[in-house]
């Protein structure tokens, strides 16, 4: 066995590979979100993100936002839900300090699976005709060159989005580093469209070895895709972690109260962020 | 409205109607309502028929990540969806990225467009929900066309809407015409109320029906099994609307 | 529980289900191949078949050939890897029987996941100054449209493949009919861009629901993709099944000796086909 | 040649350091020498090293199908990898097609291209492998292009051959001048005997070197742990060439 030197001692370790002006890709909120590395980012203090929500973000993106993480937002959508409204997002977007990159879901999740390839660009069905295009200069339209001929056939391309950065925690990593990611298959596509991936998971399981049989190996994201993973018990909290455990509705009805101001916010943060508050 | 059924029960059964004869529904987020419909039109189904509803594990059977709706969509294996708005309007724009003021600074801002920039064109039965109908809601031209209703753009789109379900009433709508037509009112509704609260024009034959009301042996599934399966992603919505499945 | 009107009696019954004429997909000899199946179309006598290897065909494309069942091969290599030479292929294709499309392996998966997104047309790198690209007019060559200004980066467009049947064996199927598919994705690939797929496979779990578990779900095919399932004992002979069984080396070397002739291949057809000889 | 050890054997090794440094190198399908040669590299490597043999459960530890191989190349996430062909010719064109008639007719027929097409462009430690090195392999030129050599042609082009390993000889290969280079002569082979035995033209260096053999340590891995792990996914090739291993 190699040594392994994929496994950092903490969230705040991990944190320390996401270096200011990444471009990060991130789960939506019912995909595994790495909330305590999220936390040790707005602790160490990471400046100018752009945040891809694959395909939108929630709690996430919102507090980074609040904390003044971010530069860009590109995303799908931006919500917590039934919890109430993103505070701080709505507020950062009314007063110009984010650039937001409204998207639809197939189109980050096409042009990160052409990241994945590493084409340059792919071909997406819609779109035209939504005023999202007139909003992404990014995005052309270009006659179908398979179209039969006298025919018209219009259609977007989306350019591939590479990311710096995956982020995501999930239940565990066996003792190769190999994350078990089960049928949430957009992490792997993250993972390989980003040039590194970085994981929190609830345990590394020193007895495990995901690839040792087609069951356990068909949910695997192989470690050849991972940078760095920490161990962070019950590190998607507030959120919940797949089936494994349930939101903390309590405190996330708490977070949207005090995230409808700056103050609030920064209560919120000296609490359970700066505070290092643990998990309950 | 009868006092036998509520609102959202009679939301539930048309909804379960609307999808007869699909072999595959999917549902978005948010979504307890439509979510319920189709597990009705499941359990009532003859014959085989899939269910998924996004953010629940057991009612949702993909396995190829968050882009496999939207693949399965474009092979044609997504029969209906639903697509509701911060804004709907007469040719059946629709609106869920803000409103007022200059995009992306806009007055009021909703969470984004989410998959609807695609799958309207593509899902042949989108049916557009809207609980809320009042006059802010229902404008006569949205503010921000998240996807565009049906137009003769020469663009692919083997898909559409429908129509909306709403509170108040059902409307069906013609792609060719690109109009809205008032199909039926929910019982102890009018066509007044409708007309008074929606901000487009809509074509109002004559005598417009009332919304068909859910049988008894229908109910009793929705407040039992139906209830107990959309429980499992909305626990919070069965815990107000059916409190005895809770 | 819904009636498993998706199960077969018998291969025989499945193989109703490919028409004349049809395209299908059908994986390499490694991933799962539906050897008994391929013989119930021989013994019906199914024609013109358009095969898509994917990314390369061996003993299934190969006898399907040799019994006059294909009129197109599309692939990356007929091979049957170090048993002997694919005598009834180098035939046909000397003899102008059949059509060849030769490709190359990330052009067949790419094209079949444009196949799977159904947009018309996908990118991809290299193959600008092969051979393969002035034998494929349906490829076509384009300016990447992304390419910074005053650069040039010519890059090739492959049109999407979207099969009539894709056609696999697999170890199982649970009580709905969802098959394990394990870590073989090209398998859910070939089964989303197909009109239909048809599996066999080892044997149906009555007690096994795939979808109850993120552990088992991850390596699922789900129901919804499959057209058609029949139980064939070891219907991969004589090719192994992944890890579950062997090849059979001694009958592929007797196999390759027979199909230097026609006569011989004739004498198989005989022996082990029309025959309904039992797997071993 | 030493009656120490076997060509393989020779082979194995120097593919080995071949791949010094590398993080990731992949072996295609029918490449028992490369795969085995990966794994020393892998066993004797002071940083972690993956390996991928193609066609092995073991040695190989993608999870996302056949596509994998190839997106990882596009990702950079393959250093190298090794191509072969019927034909190869002195600017690096490899033919693993066809040759001699008319296309697809052509007189004699390989499988085909693989990966080829794709992977000649994209990994940057491309090894041509061919262990039979006559003149009816290293021709003046290929009759079907299956995968060009570098050009100056402005396709994007990451990747290519490092050099040429054949029963004779090691060529490396200059991308810019586009011509092999003889490196080194296997223990027992002569400058002579790969001049006649290579149809096309080559840079040929006065007092050129004997390749470098295995020392006993690398020779006692090779014939236990190396000859086990490629086992899996090559018994007969064990069988043969490590018949105490097997």
């Amino acid at each position: 066995m190699t040594t392994q030197d994929w496994l950092h001692s903490s969230a705040d370790s991990l944190a320390a590979l996401i270096p200011d002006g990444a471009m990060i890709a991130v789960p939506a909120d019912y995909s595994g979100i790495a909330m305590e590395l999220t936390r040790a980012m707005i602790r160490r203090g990471v400046r100018d993100l752009h945040v891809v929500g694959v395909p939108i973000t929630g709690l996430q993106g919102e507090m980074l936002i609040g904390a003044g993480c971010v530069k860009t937002v590109e995303t799908s959508g931006v919500t917590l839900g039934e919890y109430g409204s993103a505070g701080r997002f709505l507020d950062a977007l009314r007063n110009g300090r984010i650039r937001i990159k409204d998207a639809t879901c197939p189109a980050i999740h096409a042009a990160l699976q052409a990241g994945q390839k590493d084409i340059p660009f792919i071909p997406l069905r819609g779109i035209i005709g939504s005023d999202l295009l007139a909003n992404r200069p990014d995005w052309k339209v270009v006659d179908n060159p398979f179209a039969p001929s006298g025919t018209e056939d219009r259609i977007v391309l989306l350019p591939a989005i590479r990311p710096d950065v995956a982020v995501f925690h999930a239940p565990y990593a066996d003792l190769d580093g190999n994350v078990f990611i089960g049928r949430r298959r957009e992490l792997v596509t993250i993972a390989q469209a980003a040039k590194t991936t970085v994981v929190t998971v609830e345990e590394v399981r020193e007895d495990l070895d995901l690839m040792a049989s087609e069951e356990t190996a068909a949910g695997a994201l192989p470690a050849l895709y991972v940078g760095g993973v920490a161990v962070a018990p019950r590190g998607a909290w507030p959120l919940n972690l797949w089936d494994e455990y349930k939101v903390d509705e309590a405190h996330l009805k708490y977070y949207s109260e005090l995230a409808r101001s700056a103050e609030g916010f920064q209560r919120y943060l000296g609490e359970f962020v700066h505070a290092r508050k643990a998990a309950e | 409205m009868s006092s036998e059924f509520s609102r959202q029960e009679l939301l539930i059964f048309t909804i379960s109607k609307l999808l007869a004869g699909v072999r595959h529904v999917a549902v978005g987020a948010s979504s307890p309502i439509p979510g319920a419909g189709a597990l009705l039109a499941r359990a009532q189904s003859p014959k085989r028929m899939f269910v998924t509803v996004l953010g629940s594990t057991r009612q949702n059977f993909m396995t190829n990540g968050g882009v496999e709706l939207f693949d399965m969509a474009a092979q044609g294996r997504v029969d209906a969806f639903f697509l509701g708005g911060g804004q709907l309007d007469g040719q059946a724009n629709i609106n869920l990225i803000g409103a007022g003021g200059e995009y992306p600074q806009t007055a009021v801002r909703w969470p984004g467009a989410f998959g609807s920039a695609y799958l309207y064109y593509l899902v042949p039965r989108v049916i557009l929900f809207r609980e809320e109908h009042t006059r802010r809601v229902m404008v006569p031209k949205v503010d921000f066309v998240a996807a565009p209703g049906p137009r003769d753009d020469g663009v692919y789109r083997p898909g559409g809407p429908i129509g909306l379900l709403t509170n108040l009433c059902w409307f069906s709508f013609d792609k060719t015409a690109r109009r809205f037509r008032l199909e039926s009112v929910h019982p102890g509704r009018t066509v007044e109320e409708v007309r008074d609260n929606t901000g487009f024009d809509f074509e109002c034959p004559d005598g417009v029906p009332e919304t068909a009301s859910p049988d008894p042996a229908t109910l009793a599934l929705v407040r039992s099994r139906i209830a107990r399966e959309i429980g499992e992603t909305y626990p919070r919505f069965v815990k107000q609307v059916f409190p005895e499945a809770a």
